[in-house]
C-alpha cells in the first residue's frame, strides 16, 4: 500500500525470485491466467490416457490437431465479436460458404488454389462487413441478425453446393492443409526461429525498458521462459518427428502437420492485433464500457464492424480447413455443432459473453479442450445416445475445473 | 473578446420531459466558469450536450464565435474540448494507463508505445497527489471512489484541450486531493484555457472560478462575475432562481 | 424382393468362415452415419452386425458419427489409432468418406462401403440396397394407392428428405422418375414440393399443414420416409383426411406398419436389414481374418468408372398384407406391433 | 421539471385526453412497448397476404397457434433465464426429454395421461434445478453448462427412445392438445369470462388507488381497454370459430384451438408473476445489477435456479405441444432450430441478451413473428436452398421494424 | 456501555494486496461516529466488510457484544445494519420506488403493495429535500447524479436498522440537501441508533459526529472524541497518521 506509482522508483530490477513469489501470490489469490484451462486439459489428457492406451500414441497426438483444427480457428475469431459482448451465430455456416466458394473455384471453375483461398477469404470479409454494418448501423441484435444469417447462409451453401450434391476437392496444396506434414527438418527450423525471434523481443524490450528506468523482467526469468517454451516446443515437434505409418514403407507419416504452423501464426499475429496496438486497446474498451470509449471518441460502429469481419475471415479459414480435411464441400460443411463448439470453445478458455473479457489464447485452449473430448470419446466405443451424455459431462468436467478457480478468485475480491 | 465556446438558446428534451428549456452559455479562454445549481437542475445534461454526448432539440453551439455542428464526443474532441463526466466513464476492465490514453494511445509505428504511455501517467498522476495507488497497471476496477476520479481528472488534463470541463470533479475526493485540483484548475486557466467547473461546494467556487452560471429548474437564471455577487446571493439563485434583481422572472431570465 | 441376391450373403460369409483358424484376427471398425435421419441404424444395423462379430469372434467398434462429418473423420482416425484392420463405413457423403477411405488404405487397412458407395472413394467392396430402387417402390407404391382409391387426376404432394442428404437426392431421382411421366401425361398434377430439413418431424409437420393450406385438394403424398409420413397423417387426421389421402414411407418402423395397418398410410419400403448386415459382416470377418472374400456382383464407380466389388440387396414394398412379411423376417415383434387396438387390425393382416 | 414527487399533488384523477396524450407523446419519444412488434407482426402478414391468399384463410390463421405454440411457450420459459442475463442452450432438447418421458408413461407404461404430464413436468423441474444449481454454485457460465446439457441430453432423448425408433402418442386427451379445439360456445364463454374479469380487476384498483389519492386511471380510459380487449378477442373467437372444415359433413373444424386458451393462461400467470410478485421484481434485480440486488439481502443463487426451473418447466410444457401435435417423439423432438427459435422470439420481442429487459408478452410476440415466418414460407413453395435465404432474410426484415424504433428511441436519451 | 458494533484486528487482502491492516472499530448507539481518512485509505472496504459484501481475512466481528459471523448482506440486514455505499448500488432497469423497496417488498398477500410503497416512498423522499424528481415511478437510470444518492440514502433510511452506514451520502448533493442528509445524520442518532458517517468534508465532520476515527493506509490511526480533537489535527491524522501523541508510531496505534 505505501509503495508509489512513480514508475522510477519501483524496485529497479526485480530478482527472478520476486518474480517468482508474485506468481505464486497472484496464482494463491486466484488470478491464475492460463492455469486453470491448462490444467482442466491434463486432467482429460490423464484420464483419457488410463481408458484407453492408444490415446497416448503419438499417432493421436498428431490426429489432435487436425481435428481440432477448424472449430478453434473459428473460435479465435469468435473472440473477436465475443469482446465486444456480441455472437455471431453465423460463424458456423459462414465457414460452409466460404468453403464453397473455394471448391466452386477450385473443381468447377478450376483456378489455381491461391485465387481460390483468396475468394474465400474476401467472401468472409464481404460476409462480416454486411452483419457488423447491420448490428452496428441499425442497431439490431447480433443475434438476431446472426440468426438469419444463419438461415441464409444455410440456404446459401445448399444453392451453392446444388441442393445436396458434393464438391469434390481435388487440389493438393489445398487438401496438404489438413492431411499433410510438414518435413521433419522444417518443424525443427521453424521451432528454432521461433524461439529465437521470442527470446530476442524479451531482451530487446527488457533493455529499452531499463534504459527509461521502468520495471522490467530480469534476464534469468527471461531464460526460464525461453527454455520453458524450447521444452515444450522441442517435445512437441520431437513427437510429431516420429513414424506414426502403420505402414511406413507404403506411406511415410512423420513431421508436424500443417494445420500447426498456421495456426501458432494466427494465434500469434491475433494476439498482437489485441495486446498491442490501438484497435486491440480500443476493442477491448468497447466490449468493457461501450459508452466511455465512445466519449474517448472512439468509432464504435466501426469497431463493431471491424470485429465482424475478422470474424467471418477467421471462419473462412476454418472453412478452408475443414474443406481441406473432408477433402469436399457439402450443404453441412460449418454445420452441425461446429458453431455450438467454437464458441463453446472461446468461452470455456474464458472469453466472457458479456464483454471485455477474453484472449486468443484462450480459444486456442478452450479448442485443445473440445478436440480432446472428441477425441477421447472416439476411442471409448460408446452407442450414440451415451457418447452424447458422456461428451456433455466430460465437458462440463473440464469447464468445471476453470470456474472453480476463478470461483475462488472472485471470493478474494479480483476478478 | 468572444467566448471560445458559446451556446445560444438551448433546449433539450428526453421523450416528453424538457430538462433545458433555452439555456444561454458563454465560457471564455483564461477563465473559470462555474456552473452551479440544484441537484436535478441541468448542469449535467447541459454538459453532455456541449460533449456531443446528447444531440441538442434546438439553439446555437458556437466555437471560436462560429457555429458548429457536434453530433458526438469525437467532434467536441476535434474542437478541444476535454470533459470529466460526473459518472467518469472508465472502462473497468483496463487499467491505470490504458483509461488515460483511452483513444489517443502513442504509439510507434502500429505498436503501442507503452513505456512513453506509463511514464506520461506516472507523471500526471503524481502531479495529483496521488499516493495510495499500488501500481498504475491496476484495473481500475479496483480503484477507490477517490483514487477513479483522480484517474479520470488526469485523463482530461493529460491532454492540451483549449476547453477543460470538470463535472464534480472534487466530490469524492480528499482533503489533499481537492486542493490539488482546484490549484490546477486555476492553472490551467491562468496558462489561458478555458475551464468550466461544476461544484456544489461555494468555497471552492469563489476560491478559483471568475465568473459563475446559475442553473435553476433547466433554466439559466444569471451568468455574472464572480467578484460582483456574494456567497449569499448564489445559494438564493441556485435554490429559488432569484435573487435581488438577478435570476428569472417567471422563468425567463432579465 | 428376395431374389437371386439372397444367395450373396452367404456366399460371403461361407468363404469368410471357410478358413476359420483363429489365427491373429484383425479388429472391425464400423461407423454409422446418425440417429436421426433414420431408426434402423441404431436399432438394427449395429444389432446385426454386433451379432455377427460376436460370433465370429472378432473384435470389432462400432460407432455413430451423429451426422457430423467432422465427427465421423474424428472416428475414422481414431479407429485406426485404436488398431482396427477393416474399416466399414456409412459415408455421409462422398468427400469425406474418400478422405477416409484414402486414408485407411494409406495405412494398409481394408475397406468396406455399407449402404452407400463412396464415389471415387475405391473401397475394396460394396455392400447395399438400392436407394433409387428405393424411390422407386415408393413411388409405385403410391401409383398403386391412388389407382385402388381410383383418384382422378390426384394432386400429389411430394415431403422430401432433408436437402442435405443425398440418399434424399436418390429417393427423390427414383420417385420423380414414376411421378413424372404422369404428371407429364395430366394424369397426375404437381402438387408442392418441399425439402425437410434434418428429416426433421415437426418442421415436416408445419411445412405439410402449409401445403395442404395452400393446396387443400392434395390428394396423395409422397413422404420419403416413415417419420415425415406420420407427420403428414397427424396433419391429416386433424383435418380427418386420414385414410382418404394415401401417404408412403420408408424403413418399416413400428409407427409406420401400425399407421399401415390402421389404413392410414398406404405402404411403406422395407429393407432387410438383417441381410445387408449379415452380407456385410460376412466380408468383414473375412478380411479380418487376412482372406480375400468374393462377392457375387459388380457395381460401376460413376466417377472413377472402376467396377467395384458389390453385394446388392433388393428393397421391398410393404402394403397391408405384406405387414406380415416384415414380422416374419424378425424385424419387428408381434410383441410390439400389435398393441392394444392393433391387436384386431393384426389378425385381419394375417400377422401370427 | 416542476412536478413535484408527492403522488398526492399530482393531477387527482388525469383526464382521458392526459393519457392519451401522454401516450402519443411517449411513442413519440421512442417508448412503443409492444407497437414495433405488433407492427412488425402486421407489415409480415401484409406481405404474405399479398404473395398467398392462402395466408389469410381462418383455415391458415388457426394454423398459426398451432404451429407456433412450442416454441413460444419455451420462449416464455427462456424469458426468465434471459432476464437474468443467462442463457439456456439445453431448453430444446430439455423439451425432447420431457416429451419422451410422457411419451413412455403413456405408450409403453400405458400410464393415464394426467400421470404422463405431471412426470414430464417434473422431469423439467429437475432438469431446471440441476441446471440451475450447477450455475449458481459452481459460478460456471451458463453457456457452458447448457452446451453440456444440449449434448447430454441430446443422448438421454436417444435412449429414452431407444437408439431411434419413434413413440407413437395415441392417448386422445394428449393429442386433443393441439389438434383439436374448444366448442365454439365455450370460446365465447372463456372470452366474456376473460374480459369481464380483467375489467373487474382495472376498475377495483382505480377506486383503491382513488380512496388512497393516488394517480388512478379514469374510468374512461379503462373503457377503452376493455373493449379493445373485448373486440380484438371477440374478432379472433368470431373467425377461429368459422368453419374450415373441407368438409363440414364429416367433421367439422371449428372453434379456438385448445393450444390458444392454455398460452393465454400461461401468459397471464407468468406475466402475474413478473410485474406482481416480489420474486418477479427480484429478477429484474438480479438481471439489471446483481451486485446491487444481492446487497438488498436477495438470494442470487436462489433467483437462479429458480429461474432455471422455470425454464425447464415451460420446456417441458412446449415438449408436451410438440409431442401432441406430432403424435410421437422420436429423437429429434426438441432439437433441430427450436432452441435458436425460442431464443430468437424472445429477443426479436424485445428481450435483451444481458439481462434486466424482457416481459412474457415479448416472446409471445416474437413467437408469432417465428410461426407466421414459418407458416408463410410454407405458403411459398421455394426450393430448400431459397427457403433459408428467403426465411433469413423476412426475419431481419421484422426485427428490423423493432431494432429502428428503438433506435429512434436512444438518439432521445431514453432506452 | 458496550458498542453496539465492534470489530477488532480485521485484516483483509485482495490477492497480494493488503488493504486493511489490524483494524479495530467500534460504533455506539446513540452516537454518529465520522470514518475519515485519505483516497484509498480502505474505508470503503471496511465499510464493504461490516456489510458482509467482503469476507474478513482474520479478525473479530462484535455485534451487541456478541461475536456474529456476517457472510453476506442478508447476515447484515438480518443484524439490522444498513448501508449506503459509495457506489450507491441501484438497479438502473428498475425506478425509483422499486428500488427503494428492493429485497423488502410490501405485500398484501402475494400481490406487491404498490399503493403503500408509493406513499411511503413519497414521503421518504420528501423529508429528504428531493424537488426535481419528475415522478417517482421514473428509472433511477435518468436520475442525476444528486437524485441517485439521494434514492439510494432513502433507501437505507427507510428501514429502522439498529446501525445506519452512509459511505460519502453527500458528495454529490447540493446545498439545502447536504444540510437536510446532516440534520437526519444527527436526528437517527439522537433516536438513538448508531449512525456511522465517511465524509471528506471537516466541516461537516465536526458539525454531526461524536466520534471521529481515522484511517491511514489501511490501519486504524485513532479513533477519538469529537470534542477532544482539533480540525488541523484530524488533518493532519489523515495525511501523515499522527498528530502529537494521537496516531500510528511504526504503523502501530498507539
Ligand atoms: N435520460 C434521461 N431521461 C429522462 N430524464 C432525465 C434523463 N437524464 C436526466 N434526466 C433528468 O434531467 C434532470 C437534470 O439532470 P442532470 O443530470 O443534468 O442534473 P444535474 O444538474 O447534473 O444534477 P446533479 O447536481 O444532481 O448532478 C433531472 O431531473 C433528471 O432526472
Ligand atoms: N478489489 C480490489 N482489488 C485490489 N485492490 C483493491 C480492491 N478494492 C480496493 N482496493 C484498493 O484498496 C484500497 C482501499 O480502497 P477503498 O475503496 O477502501 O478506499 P477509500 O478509503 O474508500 O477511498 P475513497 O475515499 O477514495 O473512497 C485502495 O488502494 C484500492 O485501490
Ligand atoms: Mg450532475
Ligand atoms: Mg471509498
Amino acid at each position: 500500500m505505501t509503495a508509489t506509482i512513480s514508475p522510477k522508483r519501483t524496485h529497479e530490477s526485480p530478482s527472478i525470485r520476486t518474480n517468482v513469489r508474485g506468481y505464486a501470490e497472484r496464482v494463491r489469490g486466484g488470478d491464475m491466467g492460463a492455469l486453470p484451462a491448462v490444467f482442466g486439459i491434463v486432467v482429460l489428457c490423464t484420464i483419457f490416457a488410463i481408458l484407453r492406451p492408444a490415446f497416448l500414441t503419438n499417432g493421436n497426438f498428431a490426429n489432435l490437431f487436425t481435428q481440432g483444427a477448424a472449430v478453434t480457428v473459428i473460435a479465435m475469431g469468435l473472440v473477436f465479436v465475443l469482446l465486444l459482448g456480441e455472437i455471431d451465430l453465423s460463424a458456423g455456416f459462414a465457414s460452409g460458404v466460404c468453403a464453397a466458394v473455394l471448391a466452386i473455384m477450385l473443381s468447377n471453375q478450376g483456378l489455381p488454389w491461391y485465387v481460390a483461398v483468396g475468394a474465400a477469404i474476401l467472401t468472409g470479409v464481404v460476409i462480416g462487413t454486411t452483419l457488423g454494418s447491420i448490428v452496428a448501423k441499425l442497431g439490431i441484435p447480433s443475434f438476431v441478425v446472426t440468426l438469419a444469417a444463419f438461415l441464409a447462409f444455410q440456404g446459401l451453401v445448399l444453392l451453392l453446393v446444388q441442393g445436396g450434391t458434393i464438391i469434390a476437392i481435388r487440389d493438393e496444396t489445398i487438401l496438404a492443409i489438413a492431411n499433410k506434414n510438414l518435413p521433419p527438418v522444417l518443424g525443427w527450423i521453424l521451432l528454432a526461429v521461433g524461439v529465437a525471434a521470442y527470446a530476442g523481443l524479451q531482451l530487446l524490450r527488457a533493455r529499452k525498458r531499463a534504459a527509461r528506468s521502468l520495471t522490467f523482467d530480469p534476464i534469468s526469468l527471461i531464460a526460464i521462459r525461453v527454455a520453458a517454451l524450447a521444452l515444450l516446443g522441442g517435445l512437441a515437434v520431437y513427437f510429431l518427428n516420429l513414424e506414426r505409418s502403420r505402414n511406413a514403407a507404403v506411406v511415410s507419416l512423420a513431421g508436424v502437420p500443417i494445420v500447426v504452423p498456421i495456426i501458432v501464426v494466427l494465434l500469434v499475429v491475433l494476439t498482437f492485433v489485441l495486446r498491442r496496438t490501438a484497435f486491440g486497446r480500443h476493442l477491448y474498451a468497447v466490449g468493457g464500457n461501450a459508452e466511455a470509449a465512445r466519449r474517448a471518441g472512439i468509432n464504435v460502429d466501426r469497431m463493431k464492424i471491424s470485429a465482424f469481419v475478422i470474424c467471418s475471415s477467421m471462419a473462412a479459414v476454418g472453412g478452408i480447413m475443414a474443406a481441406s480435411r473432408a477433402s469436399s464441400v457439402d450443404p453441412n460443411t460449418g454445420g452441425s455443432n461446429v458453431l455450438l463448439y467454437a464458441v463453446g470453445a472461446a468461452v470455456i478458455g474464458g472469453t466472457s459473453l458479456f464483454g471485455g473479457k477474453g484472449r486468443v489464447l484462450d480459444a486456442v485452449l478452450g479448442g485443445a479442450v473440445v478436440a480432446i473430448i472428441e477425441n477421447g470419446m472416439g476411442l471409448m466405443g460408446y452407442s450414440a445416445g451415451i457418447k452424447f451424455m458422456v461428451t456433455g459431462s466430460v465437458l462440463l468436467l473440464a469447464a468445471m475445473v476453470d470456474a472453480l478457480s476463478r470461483k475462488r478468485a472472485a471470493a478474494t475480491g479480483l476478478r | 473578446m468572444t467566448p471560445v465556446l458559446e451556446l445560444r438558446g438551448i433546449d433539450k428534451s428526453f421523450g416528453p420531459v424538457q430538462v433545458l428549456h433555452d439555456v444561454d452559455f458563454s465560457v471564455h479562454l483564461g477563465e473559470v466558469t462555474a456552473l452551479v445549481g440544484d441537484n436535478g437542475a441541468g448542469k449535467s445534461t447541459l454538459v453532455k450536450c456541449v460533449g456531443g454526448i446528447y444531440p441538442i432539440d434546438s439553439g446555437d453551439y458556437l466555437f471560436d464565435g462560429k457555429a458548429v455542428q457536434v453530433h458526438s464526443p469525437r467532434d467536441a474532441g476535434a474542437l478541444g474540448i476535454e470533459i470529466v463526466y460526473q459518472d467518469l466513464a472508465l472502462c473497468d476492465n483496463l487499467d491505470i494507463v490504458q483509461n488515460m490514453f483511452l483513444g489517443r494511445e502513442q504509439k510507434r509505428g502500429l505498436v503501442l508505445d507503452e513505456d512513453t504511455m506509463e511514464e506520461m501517467a506516472a507523471r500526471t498522476l503524481e502531479s495529483l497527489s496521488v499516493r495510495t495507488v499500488k501500481s498504475i497497471r491496476q484495473l481500475v476496477a479496483s480503484l477507490s471512489g477517490g483514487q477513479r476520479q483522480t484517474v479520470a481528472i488526469a485523463k482530461a488534463v493529460l491532454w492540451n484541450g483549449k476547453v477543460v470541463i470538470l463535472d464534480e470533479p472534487t466530490a469524492a475526493l480528499g482533503v489533499a486531493q481537492t486542493a490539488q485540483v482546484l490549484e490546477l484548475v486555476r492553472r490551467l486557466a491562468d496558462q489561458g484555457l478555458a475551464v468550466v467547473l461544476i461544484s456544489h461546494n461555494m468555497n471552492d467556487v469563489f476560491a478559483v472560478s471568475d465568473r459563475i452560471a446559475t442553473l435553476y429548474l433547466g433554466r439559466m437564471a444569471a451568468q455574472v462575475k464572480t467578484s460582483d455577487v456574494t456567497h449569499a446571493q448564489v445559494v438564493e439563485l441556485i435554490t429559488s432562481g432569484r435573487s435581488g434583481d438577478l435570476g428569472l422572472t417567471n422563468g425567463v431570465t432579465v | 424382393g428376395d431374389g437371386a441376391t439372397t444367395a450373396a450373403p452367404s456366399d460371403a460369409a461361407s468363404s469368410g468362415s471357410a478358413s476359420a483358424p483363429a489365427a491373429v484376427a484383425g479388429k472391425v471398425g464400423v461407423i454409422l452415419p446418425d440417429s436421426k435421419s433414420s431408426a434402423r441404424w441404431e436399432t438394427a444395423d449395429r444389432k446385426y452386425l454386433e451379432e455377427a462379430f460376436k460370433a465370429a469372434g472378432v473384435a470389432y467398434d462400432i460407432q455413430n458419427a451423429q451426422g457430423d462429418k467432422t465427427q465421423f473423420q474424428t472416428i475414422a482416425d481414431q479407429m485406426i489409432t485404436n488398431g482396427a484392420t477393416v474399416l466399414m463405413i456409412v459415408n455421409l457423403d462422398s468427400g469425406t468418406g474418400k478422405a477416409v477411405l484414402d486414408k485407411a488404405k494409406a495405412q494398409g487397412v481394408a475397406t468396406i462401403d455399407y449402404d452407400r458407395l463412396t464415389l471415387n472413394g475405391g473401397a475394396s467392396y460394396y455392400v447395399s440396397f438400392d436407394n433409387t430402387k428405393v424411390g422407386t417402390l415408393q413411388g409405385e407404391g403410391l401409383v398403386k394407392c391412388l389407382t385402388d382409391k381410383k383418384a382422378d387426376k390426384p394432386i400429389i404432394a411430394e415431403l422430401n428428405g432433408s436437402p442435405t442428404d443425398n440418399n434424399a437426392t436418390l429417393f427423390k431421382n427414383g420417385y420423380d422418375g414414376v411421378l413424372k411421366p404422369k404428371y407429364d401425361s395430366k394424369e397426375y398434377v404437381a402438387g408442392p414440393d418441399q425439402s425437410v430439413p434434418d428429416w426433421d418431424n415437426a418442421q415436416a409437420g408445419t411445412i405439410f399443414e402449409q401445403m395442404l393450406t395452400e393446396q387443400p385438394k392434395i390428394a396423395g403424398v409422397l413422404a420419403a420416409n416413415d417419420g415425415l409420413g406420420n407427420a403428414a397423417i397427424a396433419v391429416l387426421k386433424k383435418n380427418s383426411l386420414n385414410g382418404k389421402v394415401p401417404v408412403t414411407g420408408q424403413d418399416a418402423t413400428v409407427q409406420g406398419l401400425q399407421n399401415i395397418l390402421a389404413g392410414d398410410q398406404c405402404m411403406t419400403v422395407y429393407k432387410a436389414i438383417k441381410k445387408e448386415a449379415d452380407a456385410a459382416s460376412a466380408l468383414a470377418i473375412g478380411l479380418a481374418k487376412g482372406e480375400k472374400p468374393t462377392a457375387p456382383a459388380t457395381v460401376k464407380d460413376t466417377e472413377s468408372g472402376a467396377d467395384v466389388p458389390a453385394v446388392l440387396l433388393d428393397p421391398q414394398p410393404i402394403f397391408f398384407d405384406s405387414v406380415k412379411d416384415v414380422v416374419a423376417d424378425g424385424f419387428v415383434t408381434k410383441d410390439e406391433l400389435c398393441t392394444g387396438e392393433f391387436a384386431a387390425k393384426c389378425t385381419e393382416a394375417g400377422i401370427q
